[in-house]
């Protein structure tokens, strides 16, 4: 093998630390290396082109580049030598820069390892062999996971962009948290306004099939061809049948059924529709509050309803739904803000959350639309919002921003002014982010404009006083304490993953970081790329999102998803298994060990013989060290490629 | 019910002045409880403020040196009923895992100290070693119609990271343990507040108004006297009581227990050996009418 | 006149010693519970009572030699321009092997016949073969796995030997069977031997009293040729062979080698190593195609060219000298003189009609 | 290239594609210093690594083995890092008996957003090879060479 | 032995049915024993049954896929079966298997250790607690306990666990209830030095016959095992003990969890290195994380061929 090697300086990301040339040098010294050079930067069109002209020169059969993450460019140099000529598996990279360059200074020490590890890479590359995909054709439909602001708007553009969707919904309506909001910011415009209406798109479009009240069992397949596993949970309601018309939840007798749509700032009934725009409109049994299901009397419900729809014996259903992508977009929960024990850890009823305070706003919430305290009803004079509750933390575990608190706690001290002009609010504050279009100047309103009380600093201890909430804090401004008697306190309390996030990570087999966010291609590059092809993320799943973000990450996810789904075929890809017919000895561990499903016996000649599927072979090598005797080779990361990088490294 | 529990005891500086009835109460009652205690031989300043405010390895090498002592005695865990002394000796075993400060401290003392040592204070052991539920077994005079409420102080859970009991914020184990001896307990909001500390000495304006304002609290929930765990908490708003209705203007006559002294008479030992006589605000009212309820309700039965 | 000379047991350490000042010697002794040939150390014992379970095979052909060492130099001006340097590796210096048997030693001459031949001369082979000496040690003691008599040799056959030594009371008489075993008997530590050649020729009669008598294998070529199609019947005497190398390795007279090249950055080595034709790679082809599948086959082979075709090329020699370690080690207990019988006595089945 | 003499030791890592070679990058992209004995050997999965690729490296001289994989439940493979806990498990216990010390050999899991925790797991287990010292060197092709070489060190 | 005619009986019953039926008998001296095809009538006669019966015959079964095979089986040669039918390597409807129970066999190198020089066997008589060796015309008695097998000595499973037909009567699971590592213990102590030499040293005088491997029972790759590839390369042909102990790592860990100790490797070492060992460090090794044991129940899968998402023996580092 002729092999060229290309050590980049990347400006002085590398250089600075790596004697790039000396690298080079060694280069010239290993077998199969006829011809090395350190380059300024190799990404670059020039630096592209010298890899081209290189290879055309000297006639070179196998490429090395000595530079960023594989990660980073892998694919980048590999369309470089696929545009020269070779074979883009006829090429390794040796990742002096995130794994040398840029985690120590001693110059001499990272040269050393930078020349092992181009050794190391050339070493494998005299192992490589080219490797040639294979086309297979996909299914053009798209799954998304959560019916979210987010969802609904990659559902909505995928669907109009003429695929077939399925949304999966877990709760018994779509439209997530946003639904649950009185007014957005820095508009102050209606929330159901704007988003009711694309609820009604998403249950009204010929391409969308919606599974509300599920969620996802199970996902097997590839890119192109997910097959999922739907689980519909029972409602003990025919949804067909079902009206929505709501006498059901009328006359329901049990009335302290738990209200998650309205953050159970008040109870719903056993029977309920979540909220008048719902979508679906349909009621649904919570069986836990239940006489009927839970003592097998009553069944009032079921003598009320016109259309007969209710079910006492209905189960779970599964459903198996085929897809080519998928997009999750399964938002945000709030942080459990009760582990602050000096905000009184949940005992006090008039510390509530700013989402509780926003159904509490919403004039079709509970209280439609007036502002009461919890405990007695009153309407409160002065409100405290305390800022960063569960954000900005390190003590509780949750030391990021969660970036939209500033912005909502100001449209919610509007609002409060609003609703009670003799009101006074106060917000304590860390620091006030307000980094967007028109959002500074909606807080500089909320402070000029509706006399908000902005104290800049933490609030270290509430309790009871009398019938009023002492709010002790300090303001670091004035470099004083400051003791605010409020009627009623509101925490902004910040954003997580939601809950089950990881464990459908896991069946989607995308990261997630310790939070629970799932993980992006890349931070900069592929925002809503996963590492596993052909899912996608959209909203707040990724990290938490104000609503023109996450609408802009549904559109972003759908783009991805119709460009994926231009072609009619996909290629897999060859980094698979191969079974060398000769040395298997048919004794099925590779089979038993696939995950997969990928190896099936065959009859070779009246031998059982291992063989893989290519296409659902995903290329993971556990059959490879499996196999006692070596017979099933993952392609490009072969026995002898990685014992030629192991012995390049320890030779005695 | 572990019945070998087997402690060193640290009694720390202030038990043999200002809070001798601490002392002796916690004495008292761990003997009626069949706790026993055996007193750290030749211990010495543990090192608090004055010494810490100076410098953190002499501090730490005094409670370095308590701790060898305890070592010494061939005992794994040290108790203590003073919150500052248990600050000092747990930041001493924690500040000592570093290699440089351990040499530093290691200098001052004429030996190296082992200071592998767990402490704990009386409160702790009390809950998580004996049990709430076996002290309860033991009440053989409940504190019937005692309206009370708790008050821990700043430094008793503080830092949790090296307190590592109960919370920070919230505290429930001596109301739980009032509760348990048949006190009627009303939640104290300021319960972790401060009481001024040690300013007594230079700003004792601080200290009324902090230990006023713990006063008031308690009068507004109305509770009829409070329970501490600490020495200076204690001296604060008993010895104290009187200067700061003169400086705030208000008329309290709140008794200030030390929570050992009511858990004693619960389980039935004379005031005297549990140091009443050494209270400045005289609980004598109070401790009557609980004999009253006592009696009224024995009648009724 | 041949040269005799008597040597004491317990002067033996010591004449091997001054043989080792000059040359590198090799000695039977026990290396866990096996008995093999290492180099020569005072501090251990040597074991000369019966054969060693491995033969010194290994001082003339070793189990892994090193060929050629070769290295590629890359020019300077130009590093896709590469120069390979290879340097023969020859074996140094002179060995005496002391303690082998007349079975073990005389296996070389089948190897003589191989490689040092007219045509071609194995140089590897040829260095250490003459610069190897070798002090035999005849046979006491018989064992029930001996079968030299059968194949033209016996307990005290010096052919392939230098000095033969025969135990007799107290020591061992050395007589010099050829002109450099002659030079080993120099040391003055070797007293005259004469007054012990009586004892020692008493000591092999017995010997050969013991070995009883030998079945006549001469029609043994042509049998195992008559069988040879009879695949059933080498199924048969094949069915409890476990295709390990272990005959192969331990005979004296199998001499079958692989070569490989081993190379690490841009040096490496040319490889000769044992090969073993009870192995399924012996004969596998490239294409994967293997003429000998089964462990009949090459079982067959084994036999049939120690018994028929070694014969058949060299003048009705048997190329297996009877020490019987391929029956004494063979896991499996296959016993080839059992098979050579079987062929020799094997009638057809006559099918009536 | 051999090691710095005297400054590093030689210690290969197996990483699993998905989530440890990623941390390892996040630990670069964050710039969390790390001593530079570690060469990094990137495979698909830690499902992918024959144990006796670490039995190899070790022999061949290698001082210390680090694998790493996705944690438990987030293979990316779904399955390959609960092959290999067995595996690797197995193979760790093994190891003592043929002579190499326990801490020669370690897996752990870290995720691509872990670079934190890269940087600490390559930190302490750098050290602690550095505190094994050298691992037991097979040299020439008779025992007796290495033999004599270890006796001569003990000496 | 009383059972053998018994046997005999029962092979003659089955053999009709049957290609072959592979047992014992007696071998090129009478203390030894090889295995015996029994192909037809003729050939029963031959069968003894002795302690001198070794060889695992379970060996055989998977180069014989596709014929009816009759097999003799120890107690511990039953659990190679168990094991190859477990993993699918041979057909439980082409194998009838024959079960005795074993009292144990004997170690030939304890023989020959207690002996000395054992090359001309003249005659070997046994009985239930000894046997009496003629050597040379020298007899020489010996106790049945000190020549036994060292795995004999702890033998768990005397009886076929798997039998079609089975003749004698059983013997009663014998104590200890747990395989029996004190040797492997003792050797663990010793310093890691100690260790890493001690296996140098042994290997040293290996070969490279692969009879270790050959005369597995479970070593099923046969003639592709990785010893000898060059792709996969694993191993070079050179003359070092590096190569030599590596291939024992492989197989003691290809063995992992599928190892039943039978000790074949051991037994068919031409030069009697100890290897049995690194096998018995890896079951230790199993029985501890997985809580398990090779080759007793036909249902269960090997360890590293599944696995469980938590596991609760194994405590991984904590950085």
């Amino acid at each position: 093998m002729k092999i060229g090697v290309f050590v980049c300086h990347c400006g002085s990301n590398i250089e600075a630390t790596v004697d790039t040339a000396t690298v080079a040098a060694a280069a010239r010294e290993f077998p199969g290396v006829v011809f090395a050079t350190d380059t300024m930067y190799t990404c670059s069109e020039p630096g592209q082109d010298e890899i081209v002209d290189a290879i055309k020169e000297h006639n070179l059969d196998g490429i090395v580049v000595a530079s960023c993450s594989p990660r980073m460019h892998e694919q980048t140099f590999r369309r470089t030598v696929e545009r020269a000529g070779l074979n883009k598996y006829l090429f390794e990279m040796a990742n002096i820069r995130e794994h040398v360059s840029w985690i120590g200074k001693d110059r001499e020490a990272n040269t050393n390892k930078a020349v092992d590890l181009v050794r190391m890479a050339s070493e494998k590359l005299m192992n490589n062999q080219p490797l040639y995909p294979k086309k297979f054709t996909i299914n053009k439909r798209v799954l998304i996971i959560g019916g979210g602001v987010a969802g609904i708007q990659a559902a909505l553009d995928c669907a109009d962009g003429g695929l077939e969707v399925v949304m999966v919904e877990k709760t018994s309506t779509i439209g997530g948290k946003m639904a649950k909001l009185d007014k957005t910011f820095p508009t102050v415009d209606c929330s159901s306004c704007i988003l009711g209406p694309r609820m009604v798109d998403v249950a009204q479009h010929p391409n969308i099939t919606l599974y509300a009240f599920s969620e996802i069992e199970e996902i097997n397949g590839y890119v192109g061809n997910f097959e999922i596993k739907v689980k519909k949970k029972a409602t003990y309601v025919d949804w067909d049948a079902c009206t929505g018309c709501g006498i059901c939840m009328e006359k329901c007798p049990s009335k302290k059924a738990t209200d998650t749509f309205n953050e159970e700032i008040d109870f719903t009934k056993a029977i309920n529709i979540p909220f008048a725009q719902a979508i679906p409109k349909k009621a649904k049994i919570d069986p836990e509050f239940c006489t009927m299901l839970k003592k097998g009397k009553c069944g009032v419900c079921a003598k009320v309803c016109p259309s007969g729809c209710i079910d006492y014996e209905m189960k779970d259903e599964f459903i198996t739904e085929k897809v080519g992508a998928i997009v999750t977009a399964t938002g945000f929960d709030l942080f459990d803000w009760t582990v602050y024990e000096e905000y009184g850890g949940g005992r006090y009823p008039d510390v509530i959350t700013s989402l509780q305070y926003e159904r509490m706003l919403s004039a079709s919430g509970p209280t439609g639309g007036h502002i009461k305290r919890p405990s007695d009803g009153k309407e409160p004079k002065d409100v405290v919002f305390i800022q960063c509750v569960g954000s900005r933390d390190k003590s509780v575990g949750r030391p990021y921003c969660t970036g939209f608190c500033c912005m909502y706690t100001a449209k919610q001290a509007i609002l409060t002014k609003d609703h009670l002009p003799g009101s006074q609010s106060y917000v304590f504050y860390m620091d006030i982010r307000a980094a967007g279009k028109l959002y500074d100047e909606f807080t500089r309103r909320a402070m000029e404009e509706y006399d908000t009380n902005y104290i800049r600093g933490r609030v270290s201890m509430i309790y009871p006083k009398g019938d009023k909430l002492l709010v002790r804090g300090a303001d670091t401004l004035m470099g004083t304490q400051v003791e605010v008697d409020a009627d009623l306190v509101v925490l902004a309390v910040g954003a997580e993953a939601s809950k089950g996030a990881s464990k459908l990570a896991e069946k989607l087999r995308i990261s997630y970081d310790s939070y629970g966010f799932y993980m992006e291609g890349h931070p900069k590059l592929k925002p809503v790329e996963t590492n596993t092809a052909g899912v996608y993320l959209a909203g707040a799943c990724q990290g938490p999102k104000d609503i023109p973000s996450s609408v802009a990450q549904g559109s972003a996810a759908a783009a991805k998803v119709l460009g994926l789904f231009s072609k009619d075929q996909l290629e897999s890809d060859p980094q698979v298994s191969t079974v060398d017919i000769k040395r298997c000895i048919g004794c099925g561990k590779c089979i038993q060990t696939c995950p997969f499903g990928a190896i099936k016996e065959i009859d070779f000649r009246g031998m059982i013989k291992a063989n893989v599927i290519e296409t659902i072979c995903q290329g993971c090598g556990i059959c490879t060290s499996t196999c006692p005797q070596g017979a099933v080779q993952l392609q490009h990361s072969t026995d002898n490629q990685i014992l030629s990088e192991v012995n390049a490294l320890c030779q005695f | 019910m572990n019945t070998s529990l087997n402690y060193a005891y640290y009694p720390g500086c202030s038990s043999t002045g200002t809070s001798v009835e601490y002392d002796m109460s916690s004495r008292a009652i761990c003997a009626a409880l069949g706790i026993q205690l055996q007193d750290v031989p030749d211990w010495s300043c543990c090192g608090s403020t004055p010494a810490h405010t100076v410098d953190h390895s002499l501090s730490s090498a005094l409670s370095a040196r308590n701790l060898d002592q305890v070592a010494s005695m061939g005992l794994d865990s040290c108790i203590t009923p003073c919150p500052s002394c248990l600050a000092n000796l747990k930041t001493a075993k924690h500040k000592m895992q570093d290699e440089n400060f351990r040499d530093k401290v290691n200098k001052l003392l004429e030996k190296p100290a082992n200071t592998q040592v767990e402490t704990k204070s009386v409160l702790q052991i009390l809950v998580e070693d004996y049990g709430i539920e076996n002290i309860k077994k033991k009440v053989v005079k409940p504190l019937t119609g005692l309206v009370v409420g708790a008050y821990y102080g700043c430094i008793l859970n503080r830092p949790a990271e090296l307190m590592q009991f109960d919370s920070r914020e919230h505290p429930m184990a001596m109301d739980n343990i009032m509760e348990a001896l048949g006190a009627t307990v009303v939640p104290f909001p300021l319960k972790v507040e401060c009481c001024g500390a040690s300013f007594g000495i230079p700003r004792k304006d601080v200290v009324m108004r902090l230990s006023g304002k713990l006063l008031d609290t308690a009068q507004e929930i109305g509770a009829l006297a409070l329970v501490t765990a600490c020495p200076l908490c204690q001296m604060n708003l008993d010895m104290r009581q009187s200067q700061i209705n003169r400086a705030n203007g208000t008329k309290h006559n709140i008794p200030i227990f030390y929570f050992t002294q009511l858990l004693g008479l619960a389980l039935g030992l004379t005031e005297k050996e549990l140091g009443m006589d050494k209270l400045c605000v005289s609980p004598r009212t109070l401790l009557n009418s609980i004999a009253k309820e006592e009696q009224i309700k024995e009648k009724a039965a | 006149m041949t040269l005799v000379k008597y040597l004491k047991s317990t002067d033996l350490k010591s004449w091997l010693a001054e043989l080792a000042e000059k040359n590198s010697v090799f000695a039977p002794r026990y290396e866990g519970d096996s008995v093999i040939f290492a180099p020569f150390d005072p501090e251990q014992e040597i074991y000369t009572k019966s054969a060693a379970t491995v033969p010194p095979k290994k001082t003339v052909f070793p189990q892994s030699e090193k060929l050629v060492d070769f290295t590629y130099h890359k020019d300077p001006e130009n590093p896709g321009k590469t120069l390979i340097d290879g340097k023969e590796v020859l074996p140094q210096g002179t060995t005496v092997v002391f303690g082998g048997r007349p079975c073990d030693v005389r296996g070389f001459s089948m190897f003589d016949r191989v490689y040092l031949t007219k045509e071609t001369t194995d140089i590897y082979y040829k260095a250490r073969r003459d610069n190897t000496s070798f002090i035999t040690i005849a046979c006491e003691f018989t064992e029930s796995t001996c079968f030299c008599h059968w194949v033209g040799s016996s307990p005290s056959d010096p052919i392939g030997s230098d000095v033969l030594a025969v135990p007799v009371k107290g020591g061992f008489l050395l007589t010099a069977v050829s002109a450099r075993g002659e030079t080993l008997l120099t040391s003055k530590l070797l007293l005259e031997g004469k007054p012990k050649v009586e004892e020692a020729e008493e000591v092999l009669d017995k010997v050969m009293e013991n070995l009883g008598k030998a079945p006549d294998l001469s029609k043994s070529p042509g049998k195992l040729l008559e069988v040879f199609d009879n695949m059933e019947f080498w199924e048969k005497v094949s069915a409890k062979c476990i295709s390990c190398g272990t005959c192969t390795y331990l005979c004296p007279t199998c001499y079958c080698f692989n070569i490989t090249d081993e190379i690490q950055g841009l040096k490496g080595s040319r490889i000769r190593s044992w090969d073993n034709c009870m192995s399924a790679l012996f004969t596998m082809e490239a294409s994967g195609h293997n003429p000998r599948p089964t462990k009949a086959h090459r079982l067959k082979n084994r036999v049939g060219h120690k018994f028929s075709y070694y014969p058949d090329l060299h003048d009705g020699i048997i190329s297996c000298y009877g020490c019987g370690r391929c029956i004494k080690s063979c896991p499996a207990g296959v016993d080839i003189r059992e098979i050579v019988l079987k062929a020799i006595e094997f009638m057809p089945t006559v099918v009536e009609e | 290239m051999p090691v710095l003499e005297g400054k590093e030791l030689r210690i290969v890592g197996f990483l699993c594609n998905w989530c440890s070679y990623g941390g390892a990058d996040t630990a670069g992209v964050g710039r969390f210093n790390q001593p530079t004995d570690l060469r990094i050997i990137k495979v698909p999965c830690s499902g992918r690594i024959d144990p006796l690729f670490i039995v190899k490296a070790l022999m061949n001289g290698a001082d210390g083995v680090l694998v790493s994989g996705c944690h438990p439940r987030d293979c990316h493979y779904s399955e390959g890092n609960f092959y290999a806990r067995r595996r690797l498990e197995i193979m760790q216990k093994f190891l003592p008996i043929l002579g190499y010390e326990p801490g020669r050999f370690e897996y752990t899991w870290v995720s691509a957003s872990e670079g934190q925790r890269w940087q600490q797991v390559v930190t302490e287990f750098t050290d602690q090879i550095h505190k094994l010292g050298p691992a037991p060197k097979i040299v020439g092709p008779e025992a007796s060479d290495t033999l004599s070489l270890m006796q001569a060190a003990l000496k | 032995m009383k059972f053998q005619e018994e046997l005999k009986e029962s092979i003659r019953k089955a053999l009709p049915e049957l290609d072959v039926v592979i047992g014992w008998c007696g071998s090129f001296d009478p203390l030894h024993a090889t295995p015996h095809f029994i192909y037809g009538e003729e050939d029963i006669e031959k069968l003894e049954i002795s302690p001198l019966n070794v060889h695992n015959l379970a060996t055989y079964l998977p180069g014989m896929r596709g014929k009816k095979v009759g097999v003799v089986v120890k107690g511990c040669d039953s659990r190679s079966v168990v094991e190859l039918l477990q993993e699918k390597l041979i057909s439980r409807d082409d194998i009838t298997i024959f079960g005795f129970p074993c009292t144990g066999v004997i170690d030939q190198s304890k023989v020959k250790k207690a002996i000395g020089y054992v090359g001309n066997v003249q005659s070997c008589d046994m009985s239930d607690e000894s046997l009496v060796v003629v050597v040379d015309d020298k007899p020489h008695s010996l106790k049945l306990s000190e020549v036994l097998a060292e795995k004999c000595k702890s033998c768990r499973y005397p009886d076929a666990i798997i039998s079609d037909y089975f003749v004698g009567d059983r013997i009663a699971k014998k104590d200890p209830a747990e395989p029996n590592y004190k040797e492997l213990e003792k050797f663990e102590k010793l310093a890691v030095s100690e260790r890493f030499g001690y296996w140098l040293k042994e290997l040293d005088r290996c070969i490279r016959c692969y009879a270790c491997r050959s005369a597995c029972p479970l070593c099923v790759c046969r003639d592709h095992c990785i010893a000898e590839s060059r792709d996969p390369h694993w191993l070079s042909q050179e003359n070092n003990v590096r190569d030599k102990l590596m291939f024992q790592v492989i197989h003691a860990y290809h063995m992992a969890g599928r190892c039943t100790e039978c000790g074949e490797c051991q037994r068919a070492c031409p030069v009697d290195i100890p290897i049995l060992m690194l096998k018995q460090k890896m079951n230790k090794e199993v029985l501890d994380i997985f809580n398990y044991e090779a080759g007793v129940n036909l249902k269960d899968t090997p360890p590293l061929l599944s696995f469980k998402m938590e596991e609760e023996n194994i405590t991984e580092k904590d950085w």
